[in-house]
């Protein structure tokens, strides 16, 4: 019936039902989070606007039942589940879930990344103490591992399932996983019609949460955005997960569906000055620049209002460790242009602005309206589109791009790890090519420490503080997930992976 | 006695003359492959990937090797029938194309037979009355068919025949969430559903071709009306018309029977050509109404450079286009006995 | 050109317009462009840059008679100053599709033979590109500058002149006039260039008219995909293809105007293509 | 008399063009009464089509019945709906045009286009419709029928098309043929074949037939009666015998006698006061000017042993001063010889010497520089094929004097039109486009353009083959004065014996790419000795000898507007 179909529509596409293979795309995260278990998740709270989100100080379990951190905090200890099993009636144990910990670390790649932000980077570290214990040994103690183990890549897959269909130059069974997902999650997947759709339907006999309360689950691909707006607006689906921003105004304000805008976590929409080109190593130019950005058009010309500003804070010393917070810069020609002319560049320079033809709904109105605003203090600026593949390229891996507008956000929760990735050097989307010392110590200090330790706060600010007056990275406001649903699809959490949970969702009968 | 094998002969030159056709294809749309800005390994390593990551999918995907060396690969693996894999889809190359291709060619099947059916008859109209307001009034539809870009048409009738009036049902590919695809046979799910018994079926996938194919279609009136108008007009002025109008053959006969046989064959090739040109159209109207062919396949493989992707739609359309050729040229000997027995 | 020719070439203009309407019409239509293209930015109202948060997406008024865009630029004055440069885009395609395509078309229809032989199947590589996705590629692999799509849309466009030459050339290559010219002493290149060629300008007017609607239409297109015009140029194209994500949002201006002028311009480029024929043919002179 | 069969009384017929309206028939009268052959004849232009086209109701849409009545057995065609119009066509009158070829639906076997005409009339039935288009086909004499019937008009010789259509014509038995042309672009042997088969299929089903023709000898071979027309009207009528022998009206005689004829001379051709008259002297051949000898030409077919020998191994010479002529029926080799000739073609094999060079031996494509190509020059059959279209008259005429005699500026202004002079091509004409040029005037300036180099040797392919007999006379005799001025050879190729006589000294006959007879013209006219020569002579149709009338009176027609 149609009342425990759920319609979701989404812009891209899915590649593959393994998050572990090389090559899989972020839409296809998704697979991971509703049809597999992880050993913990987190629990959810409710916001200020009445909304639902993940709770990063709430670990709660999934398919463990319980752990315990040793008083030296390098061994994790966990016990699963008794009851749960795998679809195929298996019961997960600890094997399983060693064998799936050592295919994400040995896979290489975005899996292998991603564990090794929790530590977890050798097989050796992952123990099948007996069916029902699993044990973790750290090189050292991580405020980051307990969290990383609910991120979509922690999966444990059925190993025997897997095991059988792998072959001597697929060990781990990376083209039957593509295909044949193979977990203990809330739902399976029925049919992948790769390009059109993907349907889930429900596991009946889940066990590490409560039971789905719809039937199925039909995940539409509909790659032009307007379409997908008629479709939500029309009432023909029930869900459109990543509206635009404006859509997201504009349908809140219409009333009839609902629209859910949740700022992500540890992400920034930033303006990225590329200190390998040569007017940029000059602080005075990057602040003149940030004092130039018109941080309020971009906000509601570009971000439609949704999201958090991240301009125009109190003062250039921060109080508090949060993250993100205002930067103390707000537009400001005057100075920008007394900036200027005191910096080496005082007649000003020639620059292509880059962005990614992925992001152009947000980025292309930023970029042309920073490409105004740097033409009044004599920074003559070019667009330049770049397209998806490309960007990955010239932005993240060579960091060529002079000057460019990014967009990271980190999934654990931490300004550290924010720090980690954006402003050490080398580190991936350091696209600025920025280079402190100060801060590369800092984040080494941090980036496992726990938060609680009394050394860590005047870090953190101190870290803020040089961020703040070096801006390599001119933060321009902290976007929102953008979400429509119809009145009658209740049930929605923001996660920091930015997939639809279709776990929680339930239809009202009406 | 001489004709068929000469026929058969013409065919087989053809077939013969679209090799070195093919060997360019296959060269050109490697070098374009090559030559797309971005780094096929970078994307694929997916986000985080580190540098030896990224050099370890290089080498795997055998990018590391020269261009020759790469070409000669493709060649080989090629002629084993291998397509190789997408990596912005996960899929085989040949199993998207498979599944897409019947997508893209019902559409663009449908779209010219619309075309067909509204053009030709425009055209005769229009060549019966050269020069009058109904000859300016043709020109003039036709000629704005052709002015607006697809997607643009292709939106506003969205918007027009489903947002705002709700005749038209969902824009979301080729078949309804409500309705099962048809079981398998020519991959078009009409006949498919028609084969099937399932009226239903076919009916809701009638349904979800009209917007497309008309936007498409809309885009393809022009030459067909054109080319149908000035063929109808230059038969129209033969001798044999005016002897059958002498010998008092009705005016239905003398129109359709001689007159337009006789056009048909200018329109023909034109039809050939409107086709390959529909086939590349299709790409931005697949996106526009969420269809899943092998034109948004073929954007969204550029874009990511997606080697593999690039070239087997570039094969399998060159493909399509030698087949399309022999079946325009089949179509000539079949309408035309004096073909192939004189130069 | 003596001053008489130049007359009579004027009465024959005069002549041509007078009898079809159409073309007069599309005559009229085409100055209205070129002045346009000329006098464009010093005419237009607001600057077609400056961006205005404060006004954005307001629908046309008499301040902005085509209403404002996202970014509170005026509508008006992008739609016109945009005329040049798609003009130019549209001539320069065309133009190089032109001499290359029909320089190629011409040689191998002339001398038939191996060279006749080598284009055909080059041209049948082309074509066998569905020809929006090769100009995407060729777009996309080379960079989405101006030049490039100028290019691709060249690349694309060439076929259809080489075909149309080699068939229109290949069809007089045996005239009278040809033998005729070869008795005067007339060598091979002379006579293609001198007596074949020009010959086959009538046909190929149509071709080039409306390919001229083409290339526009085409280099829009590719500005749907993101493979267009960068921002900010105001360009046809790319202000329908952005413009086409706000017809849902009930912001139809933004699509519609520059639709609009997009839609006259290969109106009048395809209806210019039967005026241009009567042009330079001189069977229609009298 | 009794009731004629076809009345048209004071026919009108008018045309709406761009330019205003145009009477292309005036006030034109014409009677056929049952069982009568009655010719209608006049030049070009004369309005004799358009006439026929009334009575069939078939005129183009511009085109309008704008007076007088057409009553066709009781039936008054001017009023009658169109649906019997349909009736009447094919059934009850019936036409057949020049060029059968065209006339015949070009991807319809020809046994279909028959039935289409019988069930269309109700004559035959899906079932029987083949039988009875067999049937028809043997009554127009073709041989095998049977296959034939499955035949395309392109599988067709010209003739067995025109029998086709005559075919399809005759079907439906009707009352009235009219034959427009009927002739025209078949050679003489086959069309003295069609015109007999004509007349005998219509006085076996004693039917009417009007016959539309620019040939009085044609017309006086198969007409009882004739209707001269000039201008869209009516200038004379009467019995074959009578207007022959005592033509009244002036047009009338100037057409007569620009019909040549067996015993005619060049000038007869022209009225007496004509300034343009000319009487060939004769000159003293000189040495040979130019030599063929075992001249070949095979072209090659799709297949090995399809190829074809178009010339198979000629050999004769042109002496400096002497008019040679070339005759033979289409597809003989006239045409591929002088292409071979002019260097235009390279020969298979055999010399071809001019002024005592073998120029066979330079191959066509480089004979542009060589500096015999002024001496040799050529007169196209097709006088518009042959003129570049976006050429005026004068660039065309300017071309051979600035590639080949390095002319330029003024000097080449006055050289033109001096040439033009010369042709008899007013100088305001120069300046014109050849779609703006007559027939006639095109001759000219493919002839200015001919001779402006003054060569030595000038081939002349069917100059005047396109024309009207007026204009003809006017051209043959304009030729003869050329030769004596610039002191040229001829190598007039024709397959009209009749003309060729009047121009030249000695004549060779061709038959399928060899020469089969050759001697002086008046000898070999006179007395032919191979049969095929006899054949080609005995099918020209010639109007009654000896009955030409005295001086025509009245002011000769200007040739030039
Ligand atoms: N469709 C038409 N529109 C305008 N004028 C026409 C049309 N058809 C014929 N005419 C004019 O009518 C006149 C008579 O033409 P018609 O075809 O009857 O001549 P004809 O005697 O048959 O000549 P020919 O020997 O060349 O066939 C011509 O001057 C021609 O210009
Ligand atoms: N290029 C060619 N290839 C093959 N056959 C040819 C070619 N040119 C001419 N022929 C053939 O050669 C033969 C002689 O042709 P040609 O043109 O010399 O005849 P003709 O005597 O001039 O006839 P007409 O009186 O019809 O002009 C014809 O049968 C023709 O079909
Ligand atoms: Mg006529
Ligand atoms: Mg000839």
């Amino acid at each position: 019936a149609r009342n425990d179909t759920l319609v979701v529509v989404t812009g891209t596409t899915i590649n593959s039902l393994d998050i572990h293979r090389s090559g899989t795309n972020r839409p296809s995260y998704q697979v991971a989070v509703n049809c597999y278990d992880r050993l913990l998740t987190f629990g959810h709270k409710q916001l200020e606007d009445g909304s639902f989100s993940y709770d990063y100080d709430n670990l709660q379990p999934e398919l463990a039942e319980s752990w315990d951190v040793s008083e030296d905090g390098r061994t994790l200890t966990f016990k699963l589940r008794d009851n749960a099993r795998f679809w195929d009636g298996k019961p997960v144990t600890a094997h399983d879930v060693k064998w799936s910990f050592d295919r994400a670390v040995t896979l290489g790649g975005f899996p292998t990344a991603q564990m090794a932000a929790g530590s977890l980077e050798e097989p050796e570290q992952f123990e099948a103490v007996d069916d029902k214990t699993f044990r973790i040994r750290l090189p050292h103690s991580s405020k980051l591992t307990l969290p990383d183990l609910t991120t979509p890549v922690a999966i444990v897959i059925n190993s025997e399932v897997a095991k059988a269909h792998a072959t001597d130059q697929d060990p781990w069974a990376t083209e039957y996983l593509h295909r044949n997902p193979a977990g203990s999650g809330a739902f399976k997947v029925e049919r992948w019609d790769s390009g059109q759709q993907l349907v889930y339907s429900r596991n009946d006999d889940w066990a590490c949460g409560p039971v789905a309360k719809i039937q199925r689950v039909i995940i539409r691909e509909i790659p032009s955005q307007s379409t997908r707006r008629a479709l939500i607006e029309r009432g023909d689906v029930h869900f459109s997960q990543n509206i635009p921003a404006k859509d997201a105004r504009e349908l809140e304000a219409a009333g009839k569906v609902k629209v859910v805008s949740t700022p992500i976590e540890n992400c920034l929409h930033v303006l990225c000055t590329n200190l390998n080109f040569e007017p940029f190593q000059d602080k005075k130019v990057r602040q003149a620049i940030a004092y130039a950005v018109p941080y309020e058009a971009i906000f509601n010309n570009a971000a439609y209002g949704r999201g958090v500003s991240m301009w125009g804070g109190d003062s250039s010393k921060p109080e508090s460790i949060a993250w993100p917070q205002p930067f103390p810069y707000s537009q400001d020609l005057e100075k920008a242009r007394a900036l200027m002319a005191e910096s080496s560049h005082a007649d000003g320079f020639s620059v292509p602005l880059s962005f990614d033809l992925g992001q152009a709904d947000w980025a292309e109105p930023t970029a042309l309206l920073i490409q105004e605003a740097l033409g009044k203090i004599g920074i003559k600026v070019s667009l330049n589109k770049v397209p998806g593949a490309n960007w990955r390229t010239v932005a993240l891996v060579e960091k060529s791009l002079p000057l460019h507008l990014e967009n990271f956000g980190g999934w654990l929760n931490t300004p550290d790890y924010y720090f980690y990735w954006a402003y050490v050097k080398g580190n991936l989307f350091n696209s600025s090519n920025y280079d402190n010392k100060e801060i590369a110590g800092l984040v080494d200090e941090t980036l496992y420490m726990a938060q609680d330790d009394p050394k860590y706060a005047p870090n953190i600010r101190r870290m803020i503080e040089i961020a703040i007056d070096d801006v390599p990275r001119i933060p321009l406001y902290q976007p929102s997930l953008n979400v429509a649903m119809q009145q009658n699809t209740t049930g929605y959490e923001y996660w920091y992976h930015r997939q639809l949970d279709v776990r929680p969702l339930t239809l009202k009968q009406d | 006695m001489v004709r068929v094998p000469k026929r058969l002969r013409l065919v087989g030159y053809r077939l013969l003359q679209a090799i070195p056709v093919l060997i360019g294809i296959v060269v050109v749309s490697f070098l374009l492959t090559r030559a797309l800005p971005g780094d096929p390994a970078v994307y694929f390593a997916g986000p985080a990937a580190s540098e030896e990551s990224i050099e370890q999918i290089r080498v795997s995907m055998g990018l590391d090797r020269s261009l020759p060396v790469q070409f000669f690969a493709y060649v080989g693996d090629l002629l084993r029938g291998e397509l190789g894999q997408s990596i912005s889809t996960g899929q085989p190359v040949l199993t998207e194309l498979t599944t897409r291709l019947p997508a893209s060619l019902e559409l663009t099947g449908f779209a010219l037979l619309f075309s067909i059916a509204v053009a030709m008859p425009l055209g005769i109209l229009a060549a019966t009355r050269p020069n009058s307001w109904i000859d300016h009034l043709c020109r003039f539809v036709v000629t704005a068919g052709v002015s607006l870009p697809t997607f643009f048409t292709g939106l506003a009738l969205v918007y027009l025949f489903y947002f705002l009036l709700g005749w038209s049902p969902a824009p979301m590919g080729r078949l309804d969430i409500l309705y099962l695809s048809p079981p398998h046979v020519t991959g078009f799910y009409v006949i498919d559903a028609l084969i099937d018994g399932d009226f239903e079926t076919a009916r809701a996938a009638l349904a979800q071709l009209i917007l497309p194919a008309v936007t498409l279609g809309l885009f393809t009136l022009a030459p067909i009306a054109r080319m149908t108008r000035a063929a109808m007009l230059q038969v129209l002025e033969g001798d044999f018309i005016r002897t059958a109008r002498a010998a008092g053959l009705s005016g239905h006969k003398v129109l359709y029977t001689y007159a337009l046989r006789n056009a048909i064959l200018p329109v023909i090739t034109t039809l050939g050509m409107v086709f390959s040109f529909a086939l590349g159209a299709n790409v931005l109207v697949e996106k526009v109404f969420a269809w899943p062919g092998i034109g948004s396949y073929a954007v969204e493989a550029l874009v990511v450079s997606d080697y593999a992707a690039v070239q087997g739609f570039v094969l399998s359309m060159a493909l399509l286009f030698v087949i399309l050729n022999l079946l325009i040229d089949v179509t000539y000997t079949l309408v035309d006995p004096r073909l192939g027995m004189e130069d | 050109m003596s001053l008489s020719s130049v007359k009579n070439f004027a009465r024959h203009a005069r002549y041509v317009m007078t009898e079809n309407p159409v073309t007069a019409l599309a005559a009229l239509l085409f100055l209205l462009i070129v002045i346009a293209a000329v006098a464009g930015p010093a005419l237009v109202p607001y600057d077609p840059m400056a961006t205005d948060g404060g006004r954005a997406l307001q629908p046309p008024s008499w301040d902005h008679w085509f209403g404002t865009d996202h970014l509170g630029r005026d509508v008006f004055s992008r739609v016109v100053v945009a005329t040049r440069l798609d003009l130019m885009i549209s001539l320069a395609a065309v133009a190089i599709a032109f001499v290359i395509g029909s320089a190629m078309g011409a040689v191998a229809g002339y001398f038939g033979g191996w060279a006749d032989r080598i284009t055909g199947r080059l041209l049948d590589t082309i074509m066998a590109f569905p020809l929006f996705v090769l100009a995407m590629g060729v777009v996309a692999a080379a960079g989405n500058t101006i030049e490039n799509i100028v290019y691709a849309t060249a690349i694309i466009n060439l076929p259809f002149y080489a075909r149309m030459a080699r068939a229109e050339v290949n069809i007089r290559r045996h005239a009278g006039f040809v033998q005729a010219a070869r008795l005067s002493g007339n060598g091979d290149w002379r006579i293609l260039a001198q007596h074949i060629f020009p010959n086959t300008l009538p046909p190929m007017m149509v071709q080039i008219s409306l390919n001229m609607g083409w290339a526009i239409l085409n280099a829009a297109g590719l500005s749907f995909i993101g493979l267009g015009v960068r921002p900010p140029t105001p360009e046809w194209g790319i202000m329908v293809a952005e413009g086409a994500n706000f017809i849902v949002s009930g912001e139809w201006w933004l699509a519609f105007f520059p639709g609009v002028a997009l839609m006259l311009a290969v109106f009048t480029f395809n209806l210019l293509g039967d005026g241009l024929r009567d042009l330079v043919d001189p069977q229609r002179r009298t | 008399m009794s009731i004629p069969l076809l009345d048209i009384k004071a026919l009108t017929v008018e045309f709406g063009t761009r330019r205003g309206v145009v009477d292309a028939v005036r006030q034109v009268s014409v009677t056929v009464a049952k069982g009568e052959t009655v010719g209608i004849v006049g030049e070009s232009g004369s309005g004799k089509s358009v006439t026929s086209y009334a009575v069939m109701r078939i005129l183009d849409r511009a085109g309008r019945i704008a007076g007088g009545s057409i009553v066709f057995g009781g039936i008054n065609v001017g009023k009658a709906d169109e649906r019997t119009m349909r009736d009447l066509r094919g059934r009850e009158m019936s036409m057949i045009f020049q060029n059968p070829r065209a006339a015949l639906n070009p991807i319809r076997s020809v046994g279909r286009q028959i039935e289409d005409v019988l069930i269309e009339h109700s004559l035959a039935t899906r079932a029987d419709a083949r039988e009875k288009a067999i049937d028809v086909l043997k009554a127009v004499r073709i041989n095998d029928p049977e296959s034939r019937y499955h035949a395309y008009p392109f599988e067709l010789s010209g003739g067995m098309c025109q029998r086709v259509v005559i075919a399809i014509a005759l079907a439906c038995r009707p009352q009235l043929l009219i034959a427009d042309e009927p002739t025209t672009g078949l050679d003489v042997t086959t069309q003295k074949a069609v015109m007999d088969l004509i007349r005998e299929l219509t006085a076996e089903r004693n039917m009417s037939t009007l016959l539309i023709t620019h040939d009085l000898g044609l017309a006086a071979a198969y007409c009882d009666r004739i209707v001269v027309m000039e201008k869209g009207r009516v200038v004379e009528e009467a019995d074959t015998a009578t207007l022959f022998a005592d033509p009244q009206h002036p047009y009338t005689r100037r057409l007569l006698q620009a019909t040549p004829r067996l015993d005619s001379k060049v000038a007869d051709l022209l009225p007496e006061e004509d300034s343009r008259r000319r009487t060939p002297s004769a000159r003293p051949p000189g040495e040979a000017l130019l030599r063929i000898q075992d001249l070949v030409k095979v072209f090659p077919g799709k297949d090995k042993g399809d190829e074809y020998r178009a010339v198979d191994g000629l050999s004769f010479e042109v002496r400096c001063g002497e008019s040679l002529g070339l005759v033979g029926e289409s597809g003989c080799g006239k045409s591929t010889t002088s292409s071979m000739i002019m260097r235009l073609l390279d020969p298979t094999s055999g010399s071809i010497q001019f002024n005592g060079e073998d120029i066979g031996a330079v191959p066509g494509k480089r004979f542009a520089g060589h500096p015999a190509r002024a001496g040799l020059q050529m007169v196209f059959q097709d006088p518009t094929d042959s003129l570049n279209p976006r050429w005026s008259a004068r660039r065309s005429i300017s071309d051979p004097l600035m590639r080949l005699g390095n002319v330029r500026g003024s000097a080449l202004r006055a050289k033109v039109e001096a040439l033009a002079e010369m042709v008899g091509l007013p100088e305001h004409l120069l300046d014109r486009f050849p779609h703006q040029l007559s027939g006639g005037q095109k001759a000219r300036v493919g002839i200015a353009r001919a001779i402006a180099l003054e060569p030595k040797l000038l081939i002349l392919d069917e100059p005047t083959a396109a024309l009207d007999v007026s204009v003809q006379a006017v051209v043959l005799n304009l030729l003869v004065e050329l030769r004596e001025r610039l002191g040229m050879s001829y190598l007039f190729i024709s397959h009209d014996l009749n003309v060729v006589r009047l121009l030249c000294e000695r004549v060779l006959v061709m038959k399928a790419g060899r020469i089969v007879e050759q001697g002086p013209a008046e000898q070999l006219l006179d007395s032919p000795e191979h049969p095929y020569t006899r054949e080609l002579l005995a099918a020209i149709p010639h109007p009654p000898a000896g009955m030409v009338p005295s001086p025509i009176r009245g002011e000769p027609q200007a040739m030039v507007r």
